[in-house]
């Protein structure tokens, strides 16, 4: 059985946005259209491109943490781990616009996709100009050759990051989604599961993970791994992130990266921060800069034990985009 | 049978698709993510409300156009888009249609399978909902007879068009790339469709499930 | 067993602080004297009153967490649910020390007071001027009457953020000190447990609760709470925890009150928002007004599922003190 | 017997502790936090390096400050800093003393009770380690005979302490006012006392457990 703080599992979406907005009304607002759009207060002004986001639920920060200044400016919400519809996708990207168009910044789902298509040939037909890069992080999704394919997850936050910071400095679209795109490209990240999530509605586990297994490339929703086999040690388990992420970004000594040790759910800090030590360690010997390290629950899966370790290897206009200032209810630099 | 006799047939099927949630959250939850349960039964209870705001007389367009609408808004996922977007193609696909005979019948499912490969970038064999899809509307084609016989025809079709997905790759190949958890299962799509055929043969034929034709 | 990514069981708490001090090198530093000793960067220098604090570890972001920027000054770190050692805590009122003086600022626990205890009669034999506020904000622990008893748990946090404006102001000991007291004496916290935590070198839970079964009123390491009992709806428990902690805060119409609803670890940002949601509602009824609501986890224990809820009393100090700026690696604001 | 005769049976007696561990930690999860067994433990290995950087010829003082310090720093925790700073105490009660006689380990006893009552703020009957340990000390108190006879005999009045400590209110009431998942249990710092007292004889008359006196 689930062990949830809930109510009604089928209200548990609204509710959540509920206490979001009573917690943040000084952060956050409802769309006017659609009480699944969540946009920055300010959403709609100031002269910025847009840039909406959207997703499933059951991820917080991700996606609607990323909503706030010099990161996102409007989110749809959709139910756990299913899509937001089109409709609000479409009030998001209106809701962002502010003329000067807007990217639409999500991860590489089908069910999303085909949902902000949608969105965007309806906004389109009204004369909002709108961008699309996708979230494709996830090595264990898919091989090198097929990286398009691959899903998104946490290195996301990279791209909102920089991208954020682009609009906020008033660049175009074409530029804000050249920033995003680069970051999507320039982004790897994997996976550990070690217990698996239970959606409220369904009640029960999607998966089961025996005691003492954990699942490596797991992904966001418990999506099937590269390999199952018995829990290791931290540092075991992040020596074969590190190899998987590192292999495809063309890593040597001088490379600067920014690194995200993130927790999936139930896994605590303390955790996180013993591997970020042995991701340290592994930069240190290869003689790889960190410029930034953020370790946290940046993307999780409800209640997953587990962590994910991306990489996003650094430029200096990234460098400088990654350094401004951000500010949203969950990410705050 | 009219538009209206679908409409209605409709409107006693949806209610039995809720059954099929847990079977479908599992199945979906070997391979994805778990949630095609909750997009089935969400969709099917937003069909059938959807039914009931129907005008008597409704034309077959009208009906699909609501359908459509109504199924991909239930529980936005993919499953929802890329089936309620299908229904959407097929309303464009049979505007002057005012029988539900089998050449109509066809007509819907082939602009459905048209339009879910060409949104969802797939094909047969990549072990989704148009592996069961397809084989039953090319029973379809073939059957002669009552029409409870065709959709027995079409269901026989969809069933070992279902038992195939088990051998098949989950997403275009990914299984053989990553781990095998999928492997083994049917298809969470295929089954979902199945079911609705079965489904709809319980409200025609009654529940024990024998043909009269 | 327990599902955990650590290394040695034994290394647990100092390869945590390894990887900390490599993730924040820019905010934190480890004491001269003592490996178990975090400080603020600037530590010892500006004129400030120092704030320490301490106590075991699996609470993150307690106690570490809050050595920062308009928060406290050094935190000296025990073994997971243990007490830190009394040099440690020695070293860090050394290392706080700006020559006016350290308040001392922790939970009641017997452990940390004995251990701080010694070590300020240490301190004050070398001429360092201390005082001590603990916290004891959970009302689960003893009844009113016996309020000084209390154990301190997530209500901690408001403590050090108006005692760590107080002192970043520049007020001297005695204003610091009195600010600390003022907010322990006007915060109350109660938490509700739905699963065990797991303490590394134990390897097993140090406590059992049946699938379906919650535990009202239980304390950060497990301490049994008022009463076990079927797992209820999250508005149903928010109501009962509501209760008990407004009981004693004499709280009316236009009463300010800040707001911490805290997972405890396991439990999904989401559903500590939808808690949230009820604390509004019925904050909402009363006529209450939430100056502030903080909602995530500030104090957790490893990865018990669970949260609690805080409330802290405001008046017109308070409201200030806790809207300044403050910064560490796990809150900024 | 000499310090160094103590120092010798204290080295042997250590290792046994660890024993108690998991037993600790569970007993100390029933009404507490769970750490008390890696306390006694870690607190054990400590001791046991502590005795070995003692020089010949120790003085019972001496002795009794190194094992103080070690034990309160192997695991700090409340049961560390009483019991280390009990030793601590202790030593500076026993100054002058060169043998370990009855009269010097009632003394040593009596310091550390002492010691953790006025720290800890507690009485008999509070249920903490002293509902062991003061019995014992009244045992060791009372004893003729052997010194054999004499551990026996505390170890039986620690051993009933012990058990009268499941029936009382953990924390000086708490479970009155709280639940009650400690009650039932005896005390967790009791039974750690206990069973340092039962690694002693061991090592004193071997495993068989007779007492040849
Ligand atoms: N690209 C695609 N083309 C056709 N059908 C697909 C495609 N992707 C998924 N499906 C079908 O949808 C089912 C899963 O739907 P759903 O659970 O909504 O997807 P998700 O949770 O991944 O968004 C699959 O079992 C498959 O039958
Ligand atoms: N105030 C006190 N006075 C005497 N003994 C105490 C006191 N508090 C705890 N103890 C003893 O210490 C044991 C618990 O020690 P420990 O686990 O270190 O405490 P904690 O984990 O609460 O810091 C108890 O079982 C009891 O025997
Ligand atoms: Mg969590
Ligand atoms: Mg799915
Ligand atoms: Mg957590
Ligand atoms: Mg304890």
């Amino acid at each position: 059985m689930s062990k949830k703080l809930i109510n009604q599992p089928a209200n548990f979406v609204d509710e959540m946005l509920e206490g979001l907005l009573a917690a943040h009304p000084d952060q956050l607002a409802v769309a006017k259209g659609d009480s699944r759009v969540i946009v920055r207060k300010d959403a709609g002004t100031g002269n910025r491109v847009g840039i909406v986001t959207g997703g499933g639920s059951g991820h917080l920060p991700l996606f609607v943490g990323y909503v706030g200044r010099g990161l996102a400016t409007a989110a749809a919400i959709g139910n756990v781990f299913s899509s937001h519809s089109s409709d609000a996708a479409l009030e998001a990207i209106r809701a962002a616009d502010c003329g000067r168009g807007v990217l639409c910044l999500y991860g590489n789902y089908t069910g999303d996709r085909l949902n902000f298509e949608l969105a965007c040939d309806l906004a389109d037909a009204e004369g909002i100009t709108t961008t699309t890069v996708l979230g494709h992080d996830d090595v264990a999704s898919a091989p090198p050759e097929r990286a398009a394919e691959r899903r998104g997850v946490a290195g996301l936050f990279f791209a909102y990051k920089c991208a954020g910071a682009a609009a906020e400095e008033g660049r175009d679209l074409a530029a804000v989604t050249a920033v995003a795109t680069k970051v999507a490209d320039a982004t790897r990240t994997m996976g550990v599961g070690l217990s698996p999530t239970i959606i409220p509605t369904a009640g029960k586990p999607t998966f089961e993970l025996a005691e003492g297994e954990m699942e490596i490339g797991i992904g966001i929703h418990g999506e099937p791994g590269i390999r199952r086999g018995e829990l290791e040690t931290a540092d075991s388990v992040v020596e074969q992130l590190f190899e998987r992420v590192s292999a495809e970004l063309d890593l040597g000594p001088g490379s600067r990266v920014a690194v995200l040790v993130n927790g999936m759910g139930a896994t605590p800090l303390e955790e996180l921060y013993v591997m970020y030590r042995r991701v340290r360690q592994l930069c240190d010997e290869r003689s790889v800069v960190v410029h930034r390290a953020y370790v946290g629950e940046y993307a999780t899966s409800l209640e997953m034990a587990g962590a994910s370790l991306s990489l996003l290897k650094l430029d200096d206009e990234l460098v400088s985009l990654l350094d401004a200032p951000a500010a949203s209810p969950f990410f705050r630099q | 049978m009219t538009p209206d006799e679908l409409t209605d047939l409709l409107r006693k099927a949806m209610p039995l698709l809720g059954r099929a949630a847990d079977e479908l959250a599992t199945l979906d939850g070997a391979a994805g993510d778990g949630d095609l349960g909750i997009t089935v039964s969400e969709g099917a209870r937003a069909v059938e409300q959807a039914l009931d705001t129907l005008p008597a007389d409704v034309a077959l367009a009208a009906l699909l156009r609501a359908v459509g609408a109504a199924f991909a808004r239930g529980n936005p996922s993919t499953f929802a888009a890329l089936v309620g977007g299908g229904l959407l193609a097929a309303a464009r696909a049979v505007t002057d249609a005012t029988t539900v005979d089998r050449d109509a019948a066809l007509a819907v499912g082939r602009a459905v399978a048209a339009a879910i490969a060409q949104r969802g970038g797939s094909a047969p064999g990549d072990r989704t909902v148009l592996d069961a899809l397809i084989p039953s509307l090319d029973a379809l084609e073939q059957a002669t007879g009552t029409s409870e016989a065709a959709l027995d025809a079409m269901i026989q079709a969809a069933e070992d068009g279902v038992a195939a997905t088990r051998q098949m790759s989950p997403r275009k190949g990914r299984a053989a790339w990553t781990g095998d958890r999928g492997l083994g299962h049917p298809d969470a799509g295929a089954t979902a469709y199945l079911r609705f055929l079965q489904s709809l043969r319980e409200v025609t034929v009654g529940t024990d499930g024998r043909v009269d034709g």
